[in-house]
């Protein structure tokens, strides 16, 4: 059953040590309010799976200023050179995957694939050492799927239920994240009473969500 | 050469490579610029890798559309059909072989068509977005580049020495000067402008690369 | 006993067993029945394999809707909060670990909890269906069945000698007659119905079992 | 591009030899029209997925009668009675896996994934002689992803594109179908106009769609 939670209490969720998937894509569909939050907490050490961290200081860039994080597993942290410093310096651990890859291995992680065989990046450095396999005479390159303990995501409306839709560019990876964590929290704009929404254009089933943050829809307009 | 009109060259001749109607990927850069000179009476259906299958052009800056940008996080609009997708969805799409074409940029291709284009040596280029994905993937791929770097270095050469982003995964290579396709043999020089001669052209081109005997000198 | 009144017996018990708002996928035969003997007041989401989430009730002959079945070709109905999804996402729901109980129905299962219930011997039974993947991606199984096979033949055995759907899958076995729960340990009889006695139930269930200490006799 | 076909025409196009995914599940959502013109042709020798052969004489149970099919891959074949006589005559060779892993291997040859590491039918008559995988401890067993030279799907509507939505559960396998195919050919009831549907309510982006063959509506109500 979906439980309905403040900003504050669902960022005192996160416990230092955690590992957390976050979605958006270049700060746009990521939840910007439980970002922000979870920057002023106290959590550290954190595991973040995120397909990058931000800009210098906003969005996921608060959580590299604020030092909240161990390592980072994602495809493109060049967005924001706060990171490069702080890798350069030993003081971030960082996983780059290719993008596809990335988000292959969330969505496997989500409906219970181990693990699963990709063209994409053989032979080169995003791929050193990991294990190879020829099927039907092309080779492929071995992912492990991945999973956390919590994702926290953006979407644009809730029904009661938790069942969610996106908006526009803002989906991403938020509705494959939705299904790849022990506990997943989503920030939303609206919820909407259960069979508000169209049976067919609901986007994430409600049995993938955990928890609801209601936000003001003002403060959530990206672009 | 203005750089500025260098690139528009680039942009308009790999423009005249796609077919109307087909479904393509646009790099940053260069390859950005494709969709502003295609062919009158030309329409292509552009992939945003960040979940989105038609985009349309830039908006105006008072009609930014919250929630709308592309994978290079400009915003853009819809066009009539255009459709949004996760991550999952829109990679799966591009690694199961279903656009017709990725345009990307490179830093370097090699005779056998090996691309390095992710990791800008000396600069803090952490991670290759969706390059990899793209290369391998799209059934095209056009590289458009200019034809060597800003300090004059080569770009396309006997060897990538730089990280990889693909092996053999270039079809047709296209700068100020020429255009290169790539089939089994290695190669093959198709095209050469008509401000370059072919000494001229292979002293900036270290790869070792065929002549087509239907070379075409494009006037420009 | 009538034998329907053994399937509604079985049903009523299983239905007890689902905490208030779990997300639950039914099997055919008596699994179907537990949705209409759940106690007042509590609310279970019932998920169907073949794409959908929130299964409403049997609809009236008269008022059936086109395209919708549950996994079991039956028509069906919406609830508020229904949704819609293609097989791949049914079974990565499945196989994920996101639903709370599947309810299935079981022709062995072993006293590890092995569990079969796909292949019916001397039936021409071609392939498994779903069977798999809710046995083994469910949080929770429940095997709702009938003690004994029809020809009265044990079905709560050592050892499974029919072909097997997933090794030490069941959580829970429910009978007319019986509760059991499965942990580390193995079998545990939790449960027993008041028309049958310990030494009764034993000389109809030959595989081995521990009686919990605080073993309920349930009055039926 | 997407080109528009008659029935006749679409089912020209199957050719005996061929593998060939047909959407449905139970009868429901599958291309009856197309399946029935096919069954009415000289192709013959086919491999089917799907995920079960109809019932006697009945959607895809008219290729069984009409001896169309070599192979056929899929979870579920005990709906038609017809299908495991001629599989025990030796008639038809028949090659069945667990449902979710069926889908998962279609969806994995349409997103260019090689293969993957399930649990489901581990140990079981299922996956015998399936390569196996320990993977953080727990053991998978193997399934090599599906793909096909055509797919004949159904649908509700489709946009001037190809833009897909669906009906209810007739959704079922034709999405991942769709992507998993040389050539996707689908039955819709309904062309509109480019931008008529929701840009979020649609469930099968275009660039998967070969080929639409608009139907009667009245001879495809299902149920």
């Amino acid at each position: 059953m979906i439980e309905q939670l403040s900003v504050d209490d669902a960022a005192k969720l996160i416990k230092s040590e955690s590992s957390i998937m976050v979605g958006g894509f270049g700060n746009i569909g990521n939840p910007k309010q439980l970002i922000d939050k979870i920057a002023d907490g106290n959590a550290t050490n954190l595991t973040v799976m995120a397909n990058d961290l931000g800009t210098p200081n906003v969005g996921l860039g608060r959580w590299v200023t604020e030092n909240k994080i161990k390592k980072a597993i994602g495809s493109y942290f060049t967005y924001n050179k706060d990171v490069a410093r702080k890798y350069r310096e030993g003081l971030i651990e960082l996983f780059m995957m290719p993008q596809g890859t990335f988000a292959e291995a969330i969505r496997a992680g989500g409906v219970g694939i181990g693990g699963f065989y990709t063209r994409i990046g053989l032979g080169t450095e995003l791929t050193e050492g990991h294990e190879t396999k020829i099927i039907d005479g092309i080779e492929y390159v071995f992912a492990k799927a991945l999973h956390a303990d919590f994702a926290i995501l953006h979407a644009k409306k809730a029904d009661e239920l938790g069942n969610l839709i996106y908006d526009k560019t803002a989906r991403n990876f938020n509705p494959i994240m939705a299904m790849a964590a022990d506990y997943c929290i989503v920030e939303v704009e609206e919820i909407v009473p259960a069979g508000s929404l169209s049976p067919e254009e609901i986007v994430t089933p409600f049995v993938f969500v955990d928890a609801l943050v209601l936000v003001e829809r003002s403060c959530c307009q990206h672009g | 050469m203005d750089e500025e009109l260098v690139k528009i060259r680039i942009a308009r001749r790999a423009a005249q490579e796609l077919p109307n109607g087909s479904v393509v990927n646009l790099g940053v850069g260069i390859p950005t610029m494709v969709a502003d000179y295609l062919p009158d009476g030309k329409t292509i259906y552009l992939q945003s890798e960040n979940g989105m299958l038609g985009v349309g052009p830039s908006p105006t800056p008072d009609a930014v559309i919250p929630n709308l940008i592309n994978a290079g996080r400009k915003p853009v609009t819809e066009i009539a059909g255009t459709c949004y997708f996760d991550s999952a969805v829109s990679f799966g799409m591009i690694r199961g072989g279903h656009l017709d074409t990725t345009i990307i940029g490179g830093l370097q291709v090699s005779e056998t068509g090996d691309l390095a284009n992710w990791q800008v040596p000396g600069k803090d280029v952490l991670g290759a977005g969706g390059a990899m994905d793209l290369v391998v993937g799209a059934k095209q791929v056009i590289v458009a580049t200019q034809h060597t770097a800003k300090d004059g270095a080569p770009k396309i050469v006997r060897k990538c020495d730089m990280p990889i982003t693909a092996y053999q995964a270039v079809d047709v290579l296209i700068t100020e000067y020429a255009v290169f396709r790539f089939d089994s043999e290695g190669m093959l020089l198709e095209e050469i402008t008509s401000d370059i001669t072919l000494d001229e052209l292979k002293a900036i081109t270290p790869a070792t690369y065929r002549i087509s005997p239907k070379l075409v000198v494009r006037e420009v």
